[in-house]
């Protein structure tokens, strides 16, 4: 049994489609005879077979358009033996007449490969996925509205106003991007020279390699007596590399001295400031706290610790950070965003962590699914979030993304904490400092080490109810600190 | 180890992990964690380079004699 | 030891001594182009030569440039070693079919059978207000194609010296001569033979700009530099000679002493041989850049007959001189 | 040696003269005629299932024109050809195994794997490859023949090329030198009336490209291009002559393609009733046709030729199918030479 496939007619040819059979079962073909008409994207040709025998069966009928290499028919071989028309015998050609074809244009070149197809995506309008591109809105995060799951125009709107809002969040609020020519930025590194606080002479205010060495000089011929901004202050959001613009740079940027340490304080104070003043006047919010046991959680960690190298030691925070994280996917009315008067609860856990930057400034980077990741994991990514948070190099996307915030105030001393929801978020939990305390156990005084964990929400998202049973929530997942 | 050589590998240690700290002015006696603003996660990092540069292991239990300056230099000489 | 015994040329005497020779130690070597024989050559490089060697090793072809450079490609394929001369890079443009599909691949699409040990030789570049088609500098454009090198003799040692090199090479080599070159007059040593053609060369040493160059830009880059040094700012300028390939390692042990790079070019900016140079600066010495790499380009123009808009639009030492300064900053 | 001024304005058609050459001869013509047109039928069926890709120019109809040019020809000769070369490149002495790997784009191919259908070489063999652009090759062609006249070497350039090439500038570029410094060419047109999908009478204001080679001062004829004995005498005669100092020759040889331009096009410029009155002609059926009306090819031998043909075939095939890719490490080899890199 022998198949005619689908002939590649081409070298652009991926798929045909049969226009006409000119042969049906149990005909007798020979090699060469034309036995269907196959249409690819520029013309109709005639398909020859390429043995000798009887029509089996046509498997694929008329109009189907199949891949090269689909078996159209089948055939048995060796009809009554007749070799290949012998040359000298007359020319026997039994096909039909067949009416042409309208001329197909037909360039030298063939053209390219037409794109297969995409894979399968959230069903979507095209116009609404332009939509979404134009506002770097990435559809695949989202959960259509619209009929049977669709994303509508109305989710891209929204996903699009909510990155907005995030972007303009205090801590989020970078200064302006400092210009660095490569060399200055590989002797800054050889001298560890914080960039944020070097002044630029370069073309358009950048920062070259004699700025830095500059830089250096006064910071080693002891404290500078003028007054120069506190060094330290971390280049807000990751400094771009140098943009090579070859205009003239606009006059706003080419005043005399580039933004000094101060002003970058400066601005970001003001950012700050107009959140949390925000926060204040749109956000109901209400308090509630507790002081939980911090007995087992300490012994379990204390005994962890004991056979762990030091770079894989966990702190007391990371089992805080991890039991917010737990509770607040058991309880998802903390976890999520308040906007146009409505609460959405968030997908993940996104937690954000108020890291101070020596010297003033606050930023509240989140850790990306801290509710599903290992305590080592979430220890690691605590670790690197603030080392990067104090060097300048954290991403834009995880300055905007958190869904709840704590902040942890007990290495500084402080016992409890009430702190300010960054909105749109609905809740900001406190952690302050663990401390020996004299505590009523089954009626006798015992002393034990407790924690005050404090919750701020947002009323109208969530009622104190909600609120109380979430920190006893925390609470209970730290008295069974191995099943964190 | 020396104790000019321990002092030398803390003040490396700590302006690895605050650059702009100002050792300078730092009283021997007084808490190293408060002075310098190290928290928890800094000062893990402190203990995690000491025992990188001495080679030697500091568990838990000894992160007392790291309070102050002298402390530590005491500590990591005397090992 | 005294100094070896120099001997008073010009560029185009040197081209002329170089074919000469080239004519003389091998028999495979014969002269064809337009008006090579006797008219003595449009720029009067091959003067003299018609006489010397005979109708059949000097042939003046018809102006047919497709088929006397594809004829050329054929008999260096036969074995034969020809210098085949364009006119001018002009009228290369009616043979780059057989420079690009024949010559520059052959070897490679017929698996290493077909070597096409042949020279191209054409003037190039503007200066002379003979207006646009006959002002191109279209170096740039033969630097992109694998399968060729591509060499600018800007000096009378290079011109004296780089074509018998060149065809040694079993590979088809083009040297480009630009015509504001061909009075150049100076000394070179009596007996200057052969020379490398694989590396840049160093003209003037300097510290705090590198000024890289090739072919007719080279003297106006070479005084850019004078006038620096009179503002204290020491140039290094660096004549690429090599086009293709280039000759990296020079470029940038230069970059990485300077750290300030500017980059003259007689062709147009977009896709230039200077916007390769500048994309392999930022590739290989990223890290060295203390300042924007800069380029001196033609003006994107059709070059102008009269002579104050050709000069505008031309690389000149004032414009080199400005953008090192800017560079240094 | 003064040149045979051109006679080319009497262009006549050249008639096989009498003596028959004998029939073992005749029989070999037929022989690398079928080797040919089994050669390309195997292609056809080796594309339609995506084996073989790229452009591939079937010479099915024209096989008389390289067989009988090629008897004309000697080893010392070169050939210059085009993108329709599988049988230039068979009668040449390419191995079969060679080119049919080269469809493949095997290392063991005669361009080692690189050129494909369009592109065979074998310097070994003088066959200077086939030639993409339209016209590309006439200029390599008399480069040739200009280094052979420049050492005294008595051989031919043939160089291949169709009626579409006639419209190129290098064509007249070529004539004019080739004439004007004597050089050894064999010009053979293949005028098989189409230019891809441009009839000849659509192109040229004077279709008869004899005629018109001879205004550039050289010999030139057409010959029937369908008749391999006639191609045979033509080409002969003219090879002699350029062999003998007498400058470039012309041939016309008026032939037809059976099959499409390249591998499937519409076929919309000509009709099939041309089609089916030029395989009235079919260059193997009349050599077949004769040699079995003079009771010379009995069944049974050109069975055994046929089969003989097709067992070389398939086993070229497998050979093709089993043997290596270039490996991707090479693929900067030979942009330039290993010493000179």
């Amino acid at each position: 049994m022998a198949d005619f496939r689908m002939p590649a007619l081409g070298a652009d040819m991926d798929e045909g489609t049969i226009l006409e059979w000119l042969v049906k079962p149990g005909d007798q073909v020979h090699k060469g005879d034309v036995i269907a008409v196959i249409d690819t994207a520029k013309a109709a040709i005639d398909a020859e077979s390429f043995c000798t025998g009887n029509i089996e069966q046509l498997v694929i009928g008329v109009g189907q358009t199949v891949p090269v290499g689909t078996v159209l028919a089948t055939i048995t071989e060796g009809a009554p033996p007749r070799a290949q028309r012998a040359p000298g015998a007359p020319p026997v050609r039994k096909k039909p007449e067949r009416p042409p074809r309208p001329k197909a244009p037909r360039k030298r070149e063939p053209e390219g490969v037409a794109a297969g197809p995409g894979q399968p995506t959230p069903t979507i309008s095209p116009l609404t996925r332009q939509r979404a591109r134009d506002l770097g809105v990435d559809v695949a995060t989202l959960r259509g509205s619209g009929r049977g799951g669709s994303i509508t125009r109305a989710d891209v709107e929204r996903a699009a106003a909510q990155q907005r809002k995030a972007a303009a969040k205090p801590a989020g609020q970078p200064g302006r991007r400092i210009r660095v020519s490569p060399r200055a930025r590989r002797v800054a590194e050889e001298l560890s020279v914080a960039l944020a606080s070097v002044h630029g002479t370069g073309p358009g205010g950048s920062v070259t390699e004699s700025d830095v060495r500059r830089a250096a000089l006064t910071r080693e011929t002891g404290p500078p007596s003028g007054g120069t901004a506190p060094a330290g202050v971390a280049a807000p959001a990751e400094a771009a590399p140098q943009r090579v613009t070859g205009q003239r740079p606009p006059a706003a940027i080419a005043e005399p001295a580039a933004r000094s340490a101060a002003e970058r304080t400066r601005s970001m104070r003001q950012a700050i400031a107009r959140l949390m003043a925000r926060s204040k006047r749109e956000i109901p919010h209400y308090y509630v706290s507790t002081t939980i046991d911090m007995t087992s959680s300490l012994n379990w960690l204390r005994e962890r610790n004991r056979e762990l190298e030091v770079s894989e030691r966990l702190v007391p925070a990371a089992l805080l950070l991890k039991a917010v994280a737990v509770a607040a996917r058991q309880v998802p009315a903390v976890n999520g965003y308040w906007e146009d008067d409505q609460f959405s609860p968030a997908a993940a856990v996104h937690l954000g962590l108020a890291i101070s930057l020596r010297g003033g400034g606050l930023l509240t980077p989140a850790i990306q699914g801290a509710g599903t990741l290992g305590l080592a994991e979430l220890m690691s990514r605590m670790r690197d979030l603030v080392i990067r948070a104090r060097s300048g190099r954290l991403r834009s996307s995880e300055l905007t993304n958190a869904t709840i915030t704590v902040t942890n105030l007990g290495d500084q001393g402080v016992e409890s904490v009430y702190g300010v929801i960054y909105p749109p978020q609905v809740a900001l939990v406190g952690i302050g400092k663990i401390i020996e305390r004299p505590v009523a156990i089954g009626g006798l005084i015992g002393v034990r080490p407790v924690v005050v964990a404090t919750l701020s929400a947002d009323h109208r998202a969530s009622d104190g109810y909600t609120g109380a049973r979430y920190l006893t929530e925390i609470s209970d997942l730290l008295q069974r600190p191995e099943d964190l | 180890m020396t104790p000019d050589q321990a002092r030398h590998t803390i003040e490396e240690a700590v302006t690895q992990i605050a650059p702009d700290a100002d050792l300078y002015h730092l009283a021997p006696e007084s808490d190293l964690r408060d002075g310098l603003e190290l928290d928890s996660l800094d000062f893990l990092r402190l203990v995690e380079i000491l025992s990188e540069r001495t080679g030697r292991r500091i568990d838990e239990d000894d992160y007392p004699h790291l309070a102050t300056l002298n402390s530590a230099v005491k500590f990591l000489a005397a090992r | 030891m005294t100094t070896a015994q120099q001997v008073k040329t010009t560029y185009r005497e040197a081209m002329r001594a170089a074919i000469r020779e080239a004519l003389q130690k091998d028999e495979r070597v014969f002269l064809m182009g337009e008006d090579v024989g006797s008219y003595g050559g449009c720029f009067a490089v091959s003067l003299g030569l018609l006489e010397e060697f005979g109708p059949e090793r000097i042939r003046d072809t018809p102006l047919s440039e497709s088929a006397f450079v594809g004829a050329g490609i054929g008999a260096a394929m036969a074995g034969m070693r020809p210098i085949v001369e364009i006119m001018t890079v002009n009228f290369s443009l009616l043979a780059l079919d057989q420079i690009l599909n024949n010559a520059a691949t052959l070897l490679h699409m017929s698996g290493g059978q077909c070597n096409v040990p042949l020279v191209i030789r054409m003037t190039t570049g503007a200066g002379r207000q003979v207006a646009a088609q006959h002002s191109h500098s279209l170096e740039g454009w033969y630097t992109h194609i694998p399968g060729i090198k591509v060499l600018a003799p800007a000096t009378l040692e290079d011109a004296r010296g780089m074509l018998w090199t060149a065809l040694q090479d079993p590979d088809p080599v083009l040297i480009f001569e630009h015509g504001s070159l061909y009075n150049l007059q100076g000394m070179i040593a009596a007996d200057a033979g052969p020379v490398d053609i694989r590396s840049a060369r160093v003209r003037r040493e300097g510290g705090d700009v590198s000024l890289i160059t090739y072919g007719g830009t080279l003297g106006k880059t070479l005084s850019a530099a004078d006038q620096l040094a009179a503002d204290g700012i020491e140039a290094e300028v660096i004549d690429l000679r090599s086009l293709r390939p280039l000759d990296d390692v020079t470029i940038m042990a230069s970059v990485a002493k300077t750290h300030r790079a500017v980059i003259v070019d007689e062709g147009w900016r977009t896709g230039s041989l200077s916007a390769e140079v500048c994309a392999r600066m930022t590739e290989q010495a990223f890290y060295e850049l203390d300042a924007p790499v800069a380029r001196v380009c033609s003006a994107e123009v059709p070059m102008p007959y009269p002579r104050h808009l050709e000069e505008a639009a031309l690389p000149q030492a004032e414009r080199i001189a400005v953008a090192a300064r800017e560079a240094v900053g | 040696m003064t040149r045979a001024g051109g006679d080319a304005l009497t262009a006549n058609t050249a008639q096989p003269d009498t003596a028959k050459p004998d029939t073992a001869h005749r029989k070999e013509l037929l022989r690398q005629m079928l080797l040919i047109r089994r050669f390309e039928e195997k292609c056809v069926e080796l594309y339609s299932a995506a084996q073989i890709r790229g452009f591939v120019h079937l010479y099915i109809g024209e096989e008389a024109v390289a067989v009988g040019v090629n008897q004309a020809l000697t080893p010392d000769d070169a050939i210059v050809s085009t993108y329709r070369e599988h049988g230039h490149a068979l009668v040449r002495g390419l191995p079969l195994e060679s080119v049919m790997a080269e469809m493949y784009g095997k290392t063991t191919g005669c361009s080692r794997g690189r050129g494909g259908s369009m592109h065979l070489f074998d310097v070994s063999r003088r066959f200077y490859g086939g030639n993409a652009i339209v016209g590309g090759g006439l200029p390599l062609a008399i480069g040739i023949a200009l280094a052979d006249r420049m050492r005294g070497a008595e051989r031919v350039t043939a160089c291949f090329f169709g009626d579409g090439a006639v419209a190129e500038g290098e064509f007249h570029e070529c004539m004019n030198l080739a004439a004007l410094w004597d050089l050894p060419v064999l010009f053979c047109c293949e005028n098989n009336l189409y230019a891809m999908g441009t009839a000849l009478s659509r192109a040229q204001a004077q279709t008869d490209l004899a005629l018109r080679a001879g205004t550039y001062g050289m010999s030139a004829w057409s010959a029937d291009g369908m008749d391999v004995l006639a191609v045979e005498h033509a080409a002969r005669r003219a090879a002699e002559a350029v062999r003998a100092g007498g400058g470039p020759h012309f041939l016309e040889l008026r032939t037809y393609r059976f099959r499409a331009h390249s591998m499937y096009d519409p076929e919309l410029y000509r009709d099939k009733a041309e089609v089916e009155q030029w395989r009235q002609r079919d260059p193997i059926d009349m050599l077949a046709g004769r040699l079995r009306n003079a009771g010379e090819l009995p069944d049974d031998e050109l069975t055994a030729m046929e089969s003989d043909i097709a067992d070389r075939i398939d086993a070229s095939v497998a050979a093709a199918r089993a043997a290596p890719d270039e490996p991707i490490e090479d693929l900067t080899t030979f942009v330039y030479s290993p010493e000179s890199s």
